[in-house]
């Protein structure tokens, strides 16, 4: 088949580079254009190869594209190969497609920020890295995208560098990320101990013989490795801070695509998984119970992205328990229709922070739809999707996710229904304090008490937002065309996203386009359960819709601005940064601070210089044996003398 | 090749700059730079055509030149070049140009200048010298002129900081040159005459078991403070402070590879059984050193000082990856060699351009520098990616190969050793976020960016950076052979052989597990004999029995 | 003995005609041509009233150039015919013999060199400087080619005896004369001993010959016995004392640090390299077979020696005592050659006295320099900064100081891995690893020297270097040149000074 | 009947002994010299016996050198230590330690 394949990845590193060697002068829009095409291009090239793949029977539909002999030695090799199949290339495809779209809103929204041009560098990388991930053939090679995203969004985070909490949040995600890397790194060892090669088709080939103690340790490191990336428990800590990213960054890198990397790993190695029994379990577990935690902080969180970051984290839960559960397919749907209603939503509240002189906090909005009624629209649409009601897209994804789970353990089934209630109540919270109730914004501004907390938009600009100015910057107002273009074109994604996969026999695409990937690892669900589905559907509906109408209760009926939300789950990741900071950091500090100051400095190098002085000690001690006293040195030379004479009669002696 | 040769060129052709450049008036300052300049990029060209000459296919030494020198001893002038030392070699090449370019003295243009092409001669003979003896001369000869240049070009502590590194590096040859002499008299027996060339020495092997590993150990020793390994570090960090800046870069660059060359070259070549015995006392260093290094590094308050522990950690992976005694792991312990040769080496450029603007090395000073100079931002965040190890960047593939290399052998050593990767990411991220993140104010927002001298100095080593990381096969083909080779001779003569896995791969692991499996089945096949045997016996003796019972 | 007085066993009364005892003055020609040299500077003085400055030190150069020129004949004499007694068997022409000549010859006319400097610069007109240093080194010429043990003491006492007067040269300090006493009292005191030394040998063996005495020793089945053993030791203590091995060293540094310049930089050539030449040759050739008897001894003296000269050396203030504590360490050195008991070891002996000869020649013509007048100013500070003063001067006297603490490349590196060897072939590996550990302390008071002259930036040093210029005259810059082209040199191509010193031995 | 040799030996042997001690004793530097003096005068004694013991007349040749060794070195030293007297009154050797350490 044609090489387009060799373009998707190609494209936005052409652009990469051209940005670079134009460097400031590509200029504000244009850089921006430049990137946009760039990326754009690359997915109609993914649209190709897509439909190239269609024309193909559909077991003839994976390609391995080799590119060069990466590493080489002795019997490790690892070639940069590109593997396009069902699965890597719906991965390339919603990740340009949604990666376009939000490259083409970061041109309005990064308007007049003075570093455009190396946003749009670091984006084109990011696609660059994240593409390579998604179709590398090999472990190594996708470790090499995985390493990449990371660094381009510690990049992106730390965008604002001049902002210390920025910088700390983008080295935050760097480092808890290195930590998941870790286990991803073992894991390789351990496939290439055990199996011999990184290339995953080699190695599933590989996999009979190798003890089912490795295949386990495989999986769970593998996990680890996805933990990070995809912020789950308890390596999630990095996400909400992440946001103090630009939004588009929030939209595209920590909502739709590289955090969704860890769910594409899962996938990727499902033979493995299938393997591995007791491993799919603990990610079940850990996926439940993230989505549970994440969703019950949520519902306490002011700041309208927080609330966003919290509840991708859960959704990443849901997708790890579909996992767990087996269901690799309905894990894949939801997330890509998750990748497209968060996507919006988070667009959504950049365009909010946008009208609103970079404001945050939920508490201080209000009503907004009447000023920016496409965001808001497009917003409710994006609500609706993820709170799981019908027809929109989240519902029919998170559907076959529940049933999955409802599959593998009635219990886990539970967590995930009690989960979707919170979501929907606290999405809903968010849609009411944000675009409905009376405009709390105004009021804010004639007390005055706007901003006392740091607000988190671009330095330059939060120096026009206080003190507040009366008239049009107070005006809450819509954004440009430029922005609101693509959260259209994503609200109908998030609304018609079902249609991917309806579970109605012929119209599963999605399952019947992915069945050859996963055929041997999917889990078939038990006979019976299929016909629970209606059941389980409309407890979930109920379920939503319960959650809904709390959260109308409480803050549209009784305008009440709090409900639940004690104060420890407002703290930094639910107070599991001050946790993590007691187990780690404290002792860390203290150990390092012992280790570099007082073993290192005094003990190690205090034996070195010890050594030299007892040296000049020596000496100056030796030195007084030489008084100047001729006689004392006479008596020198005597006992001399006598020393060798007593020696001679000794060995005469014996 | 006999006598003259392209790597008598390549040694000679600094010597004979510093001569130059000693024999110019001190006044005529700008002479003098064009002179040793002229001979540092001479042999830069030199050691990259050499590169390009190199056969790589063939693992011996190439364009070996030989010539006695003190037929009394045995000792020969005799250069050789293979895929060990090779870029090893083109990295000295590089740096030194680069060093000379990249900083100024300030003072004394003209001992400068003749002092680091004293040095480079030393660098370059000690990685080409094949002759034990020359080696070693080389390997003390480069002490001198670092000693000179940190000592008179130095910071503060300057003075402090040359005697520890001279005494120390002496300390430890002190051992090795008896050790040296040792395995020469004892392994010329009987007729055959006394040499050192380490060719005919490895091949000869005839030093007793516990002999060899006590001259290993001998030769550890220097190498170990070379390095350095974990307890006999601690000259490093105040050398590489006091030191200027072109000082640190060749200290980081070039001299601690001796350290690690030297435990290749001659720890595994000469005393294969000694080291494979040895290993995981060098290995357990190893890892300390990485930890240690990087915990160390995480609370330094100066700069350079942060730096440098950095090295200790990374020479620690290095040391790893040898002693892991695979294929993989010495392959990359060579490749990273030449990685953190440039990425430190850059990083203590960059280093020395904020303290040349800020006149301090002082994290705490520095701040938000990234608003004033933006593209100093970028190189210095290219750069400390790739000492993190980013894939994709040159630090990666070195670091990759030695953990997978040393997890087939040494599965927790390398575990542990992963973990250090963290905190590299850790102490690195930390650092650079205090000194170029963040608003700046007085001095540090006024500082001018990089000068477009200082951008051309860096611009090769970010090529090398990035190159190396995307496309390092046609370096790992130079090194390769030489090191399949020298794996080959360390099985053989260390009675020691390493896991399948790491020869052949995919392979590798089927015939391990089909051997096994025959293994197996040889051994049911004699069990079921045995119980036939036995059955039959029992049968008989039944038989018996009731024969004589019916008799 | 016997040979210079009537032949035994005659009875007195009927003499027979009595023949000349036939002398063969060929086998002493550089001895005699110093000792003529000397007895006609002396005549030459007393006869005339003006003479140019240099006359005299003219003279001596030529006459040490005569005398080398003698000693080189002799050694290709040697080549043809091979080694030889003479003189009644009381001395013995072959390499090793010749090998010290050309050393003591080549000594004498740097040295000679240097006292014109020293002399010119004190306004001192006389001959007996050069006189008694003519005597002090045909005392050692005869050291070395002695083949008796009274011969060996006659050297060891002409040598010394001009030696405690030279000591004291120096009229104006009176350290240089407190010197001259100390080095004569401990002088005589040692030298008695080692008389006794020879005293008991004598009783033990029956004769001071050495050829008859080893031959004595090999005839007899177990010749030790306490007296030998008694005196073997008590000459060890003698020669001990001449070549500055502890115990028997602490006068070194008071002689050294009062002594005029020139006259140290002499004894720490001259003098040390005759003491170890009567002591390698009679432990070497004669004693050879009671090995292992002395060799542990010589170890403790040997370990004791390096340890002590460099620990000493580093708390030094006085950069003639730093060096006088290095020539301790560096006799360590040598003693390493003896105690290694092997043909390397010798000849590793002889290369070092050689190359160290030249070294602290070098070395002592920098430090009277920078005496200045008065030959006072040898405290270390002096040195600050010399390198901006004397650049060409600094990196001369560097040069020789890490030669001596053993840097590549350079001759001093390869001595100390000629005896190295040598011990570690003779199976002393602990002895050898000592040593090295012990240059690495000894390589600290060099380096601090250089510290001193490259890296103090001291103003008012700066200052008073621009006020008081620091001349140098001729001679010495000749002496500089010479002994740091010779370092360098023959440590980038040793070959042939390694095979002189091989060759040397191998004609013992 | 006349003593053995030994005697005389371990006469010799006395006083060289006294001499070296003397030498460490004695704070006058011409006292010190003649405890040189002595210990020379021992070890001629010890020639002469070993001569005679041995009947061989090397020994006592011996002496005689050992004889005009003395003679010199009492010139020379006799010159150094007036020299020094010139300078400064009492013949102690303690007040000469200018030099040390």
């Amino acid at each position: 088949m044609a090489d387009l394949a060799y373009l998707i990845p190609a494209l936005p590193l052409a652009g990469f580079l051209a940005l670079v060697v134009l460097g400031r002068r590509a200029g504000d829009p244009g850089a921006g254009w430049l990137a946009t095409t760039a990326i754009g291009l690359a997915f109609l090239a993914t649209l190709a190869t897509f439909f190239e793949l269609l024309g193909q029977d559909s077991h003839h539909r994976e390609v391995t594209k080799p590119l060069f002999t990466w590493i080489a030695a002795g019997g490790f090799e690892v070639k940069a190969a590109l593997l396009v199949d069902q699965l890597s290339i719906t991965m390339a495809l919603f990740v340009t497609g949604v990666g376009t779209l939000i490259h083409l809103y970061s041109v309005g929204y990064m308007k007049g920020d003075e570093h455009f041009p190396r946003f749009f560098v670091y984006l084109n990388l990011f696609a660059f890295s994240m593409l390579v991930l998604v179709l590398s053939d090999s472990f190594l090679f996708t470790f090499l995208g995985w390493e990449g995203v990371g660094a381009c969004s510690y990049l992106l985070i730390s965008f604002w560098f001049e902002r210390d909490t920025a910088a700390t949040a983008g080295k935050k995600a760097f480092v808890v990320n290195r930590v998941g890397d870790f286990g991803f790194m073992i894991a390789m060892f351990l496939l290439f101990s055990t199996v011999g090669t990184l290339t995953y088709n080699e190695v599933f080939e590989g996999l009979e013989g190798v003890s089912h103690a490795a295949i386990v340790a495989i999986a769970l490191l593998l996990f680890v490795g996805a933990c990070g990336k995809s912020a789950q428990l308890p390596l999630f800590v990095w996400l909400p801070d992440a946001m103090e990213g630009p939004s588009p960054v929030s939209a595209l890198i920590h909502a739709a695509t590289m955090v969704t990397a860890g769910v594409y790993l899962m996938a990727r190695v499902s033979p493995l998984l299938a393997e591995a029994g007791g491993a799919l379990t603990v990610i079940a577990v850990v996926g439940a119970v993230t989505a549970l935690v994440a969703a019950v902080i949520a519902c306490a969180q002011n700041d309208i992205k927080r609330v966003l970051a919290y509840s991708t984290i859960s959704q990443l839960g849901y997708m790890f328990l579909a996992v767990g559960s087996g269901a690799y397919i309905a894990a894949v749907f939801h997330m890509v229709t998750h990748a497209f209603f968060k996507a919006l939503l988070f667009l959504g509240a950049g365009s909010v922070m946008h009208g609103m002189n970079d404001e945050l906090d939920m508490k201080r909005m209000g009503a907004l739809r009447r000023w920016m009624p496409i965001t808001g629209a497009t917003f409710i649409v994006g609500w609706l999707a993820i709170a799981g009601v019908p027809p929109f897209s989240g519902f029919w994804s998170k559907d076959d996710v529940l049933l999955a789970a409802y599959d593998k353990s009635p219990v886990l089934w539970a967590v995930g229904l009690f989960t979707a209630l919170l979501t929907a109540y606290y999405m809903g919270r968010q849609v009411f304090l944000v675009f409905f109730g009376d405009e709390r914004w105004r009021r804010e501004e004639q007390e005055g008490v706007h901003g006392n907390e740091p607000s988190r938009g671009r330095p330059e600009e939060r120096s026009e937002a206080e003190p507040p100015a009366e008239g049009s910057h107070s005006e809450p107002h819509e954004s440009p065309r430029l922005m609101t273009v693509p959260m259209i074109v994503l609200a109908a994604l998030a609304a018609l996203g079902g249609l991917l996969n309806l579970p109605f026999g012929k119209l599963k695409f999605l399952e019947h386009w992915l069945e050859p990937v996963f055929e041997e690892a999917e889990h078939k669900l038990a006979p019976g359960v299929e016909d629970l589905r209606l059941v389980l559907a409309l407890v979930a509906i109920a379920a939503g819709a319960g959650g809904i109408a709390l959260a109308y209760a409480i803050f549209m009926r009784a305008k009440r601005l709090n409900a639940f939300e004690p104060a420890v789950l407002q703290r930094g990741s639910g107070g599991f940064d001050d946790l993590y900071s007691f187990l780690v950091e404290r002792p860390g500090r203290v150990i390092a601070n012992f280790t570099a100051f007082v073993f290192d400095a005094r003990i190690v190098d205090g034996l070195v210089n010890g050594a030299a002085s007892v040296v000049r000690m020596g000496g100056s001690q030796l030195r007084k044996v030489q008084t100047g006293y001729v006689r004392n040195y006479a008596l020198g030379v005597t006992f001399g003398a006598a020393l060798l004479l007593g020696y001679a009669l000794l060995r005469m002696g014996v | 090749m006999e006598g003259f040769s392209i790597l008598t060129a390549i040694v000679l052709v600094p010597v004979i700059g510093a001569a130059a450049v000693a024999l110019i008036p001190r006044s005529r300052e700008d002479v003098i730079k064009a002179v040793g300049l002229t001979a540092a990029v001479f042999v830069g060209v030199a050691a990259i055509s050499l590169a390009f000459a190199f056969d790589s296919h063939s693992a011996e030494y190439q364009f070996v030149s030989e010539a006695s020198w003190i037929e009394e001893f045995g000792v020969s002038w005799l250069l050789g070049v293979d895929g060990i030392s090779l870029f090893l070699v083109v990295l000295t090449g590089i740096l030194f140009p680069i060093a000379l370019v990249g900083t100024d003295p300030h003072r004394d243009v003209k001992g400068y200048t003749a002092w680091m092409l004293l040095l480079e001669a030393g660098c370059l003979g000690s990685f080409l010298a094949l002759d034990l003896l020359l080696f070693f001369l080389f390997f003390e000869l480069t002490l001198l002129p670092m000693y000179f240049i940190i000592g008179g070009w130095g910071y503060e502590k300057r003075v402090y900081a040359s005697l520890k590194f001279f005494l120390f590096t002496l300390f430890g040859s002190a051992f090795m040159l008896v050790g040296m002499v040792a395995l020469v008299f004892l392994s010329a027996k009987g007729s055959d005459p006394l040499t050192f060339d380490i060719r005919v020495l490895a091949e000869r092997g005839a030093l007793a078991e516990d002999t060899a590993r006590w001259v290993f150990l001998a030769f550890t020793m220097a190498f170990a403070v070379k390095v350095p390994l974990f307890p006999v570090h601690t000259w490093l960090p105040d050398a590489h402070t006091q030191a200027p800046t072109a000082g640190s870069v060749i200290l980081a660059g070039v001299l601690l590879k001796l350290g690690t060359y030297g435990l290749v070259r001659f720890g595994l070549t000469l005393f294969p059984k000694a080291a494979v015995d040895l290993a995981p006392v060098l290995l357990t260093l190893a890892v300390i050193g990485i930890i240690y290094g990087a915990v160390c590094a995480t609370m330094q308050t100066d700069l350079k000082r942060l730096v440098a522990y950095s090295s200790v950690a990374h020479l620690g992976f290095i040391v790893l990856g040898t002693f892991a005694l695979t294929t993989q792991g010495l392959s990359g312990g060579v490749l990273q060699m030449v990685n953190h040769g440039l990425s430190t080496g850059a990083l203590f450029l960059l280093v020395g351009m904020i303290y040349e603007r800020r006149h301090t090395r002082e994290i705490s000073e520095l701040h938000g520098l990234q608003r004033s100079m933006p593209v100093m931002a970028v190189v210095f965040t290219v750069v400390m990616f790739s000492s993190i190890g980013l894939p994709g960047l040159n630090g990666f593939v070195g670091e990759f190969l030695i953990l997978i290399g040393s997890f087939v052998t040494r599965r927790w050593w390398a575990v542990v050793a992963t973990a250090g990767v963290i905190l590299a990411a850790l102490y690195l991220l930390w650092a650079y976020q205090r000194v170029f993140h963040g608003t700046p104010e007085g001095e540090n927002a006024t500082l001018p960016d990089m000068t477009l001298r200082e951008r051309a100095v860096m611009a090769p080593l970010l090529v090398l950076i990035v190159f190396l990381g995307v496309y390092p096969q046609p370096v790992l083909d130079r090194i390769n052979p030489t090191v399949e080779k020298l794996m080959e001779h360390v099985e053989e003569k260390g009675r020691y052989e390493q896991p399948a896995v790491a020869v052949n791969g995919v392979e590798g692991v089927r015939e391990e597990r089909e051997k096994k499996e025959v293994e197996e089945k040889e051994a049911k096949e004699q069990e079921t004999e045995r119980r036939l045997s036995e059955f039959k016996k029992a049968e008989d003796e039944a038989r018996e029995k009731a024969r004589s019972g019916g008799g | 003995m016997n040979g210079l007085l009537l032949a035994q066993g005659e009875q007195p009364g009927a003499l027979p005609p009595l023949e000349l005892p036939h002398v063969e003055y060929s086998a002493m020609a550089p001895h005699l041509i110093l000792i003529s040299g000397a007895l006609v500077l002396l005549v030459w003085a007393a006869m005339t009233r003006r003479r140019p400055p240099w006359a005299w030190a003219a003279f001596t150069v030529v006459v040490g150039v005569a005398s080398l020129v003698a000693s080189w004949l002799m050694w290709l004499e040697l080549g043809r015919n091979g080694p030889r007694t003479a003189v009644a068997d009381a001395v013995v022409v072959d390499g090793y013999s010749v090998f010290f000549m050309v050393l003591v010859s080549a000594i004498v006319v740097l040295a000679a060199l240097m006292g014109h400097a020293y002399l010119e610069r004190e306004d001192d007109r006389g001959p007996e400087f050069y006189v008694l240093m003519l005597l002090s080194s045909s005392g050692a010429m005869f050291m070395a080619s002695a083949n008796d043990l009274v011969i060996t003491f006659l050297g060891l006492e002409i040598l010394s005896i001009a030696l405690y007067v030279l000591a004291g040269f120096n009229n104006r300090r009176m350290e240089s004369k407190e010197a001259a006493i100390k080095y004569f009292v401990l002088g005589a005191f040692s030298s008695a001993v080692f008389l006794y030394g020879v005293a008991l040998v004598y009783g033990a063996t029956g004769s001071t010959n050495l050829g008859e005495i080893a031959g004595y020793l090999q005839s007899t089945v177990s010749p030790a016995n306490g007296i030998l053993l008694a005196g073997v030791a008590l000459l060890l203590v003698g020669f001990g004392f001449k070549v500055a091995a502890v115990p028997f060293h602490t006068w070194t540094p008071d002689v050294y640090q009062g002594a005029p310049s020139p006259v140290t930089g002499f004894m720490a050539a001259g003098a040390k390299a005759a003491g170890f030449a009567g002591l390698l040759r009679v432990f070497f050739s004669t004693f050879d077979t009671l090995k292992l008897d002395w060799q542990p001894i010589v170890w403790v003296l040997a370990v004791a020696t390096l340890l002590v000269g460099s620990v000493l050396a580093i708390v030094q203030e006085d950069i003639k005592r730093v060096l006088a504590y290095s020539s301790i360490s560096h006799a360590g050195f040598v003693l390493i050659g003896l105690q290694a008991a092997n043909d390397k070891g010798l000849a590793g002996s002889l290369y070092y006295l050689l190359t160290y000869a030249f070294m602290v020649l070098g070395s002592f013509t920098v430090v009277t320099l920078v005496g200045r007048k008065g030959d006072a100013r040898h405290d270390l500070n002096a040195y600050r900064g010399l390198s901006s003063r004397r650049p060409a001067l600094a990196l001369a006297f560097t040069v020789l100081l890490l030669a001596q603490a053993g840097i590549p490349f350079t001759t001093g590196f390869l001595a100390k891995f000629y005896v190295i060897s040598a011990a570690v072939e003779g199976r002393s590996y602990s002895l050898a690893l000592i040593a090295m550990l012990s240059s690495v302390v000894a390589a600290f008071f060099y380096l601090r020297v250089t510290v001193l002259m490259y890296m103090s930036s001291d103003e008012e040093e700066a200052e008073e270097a621009r006020t008081e210029p620091l001349p140098i005259p001729r001679s010495l810059a000749a002496v500089l040149i010479f002994s740091v082209a010779f370092t360098v040199v023959f440590g980038l191509l040793p070959a042939p000074v390694i095979d002189f010193a091989r060759d040397a031995t191998l004609l013992l | 009947m006349s003593l053995d040799g030994s005697w005389y030996l371990c006469l010799a042997a006395a006083v060289f002994t006294i001499g070296a001690v003397g030498l460490l004793v004695r704070r006058n530097v011409l006292v010190m010299f003649m405890c040189v003096e002595l210990m020379l005068n021992a070890v001629n004694l010890t020639l002469v016996t070993f001569a005679r013991m041995l009947d061989d007349i090397g020994g006592q040749a011996l002496v005689f050198f050992v004889l005009v060794v003395a003679a010199a070195e009492v010139v020379v030293g006799l010159g150094i230590i007036v020299a020094i007297f010139r300078r400064r009154a009492g013949a102690t050797a303690d007040d000469l330690h200018l030099l040390r350490g």
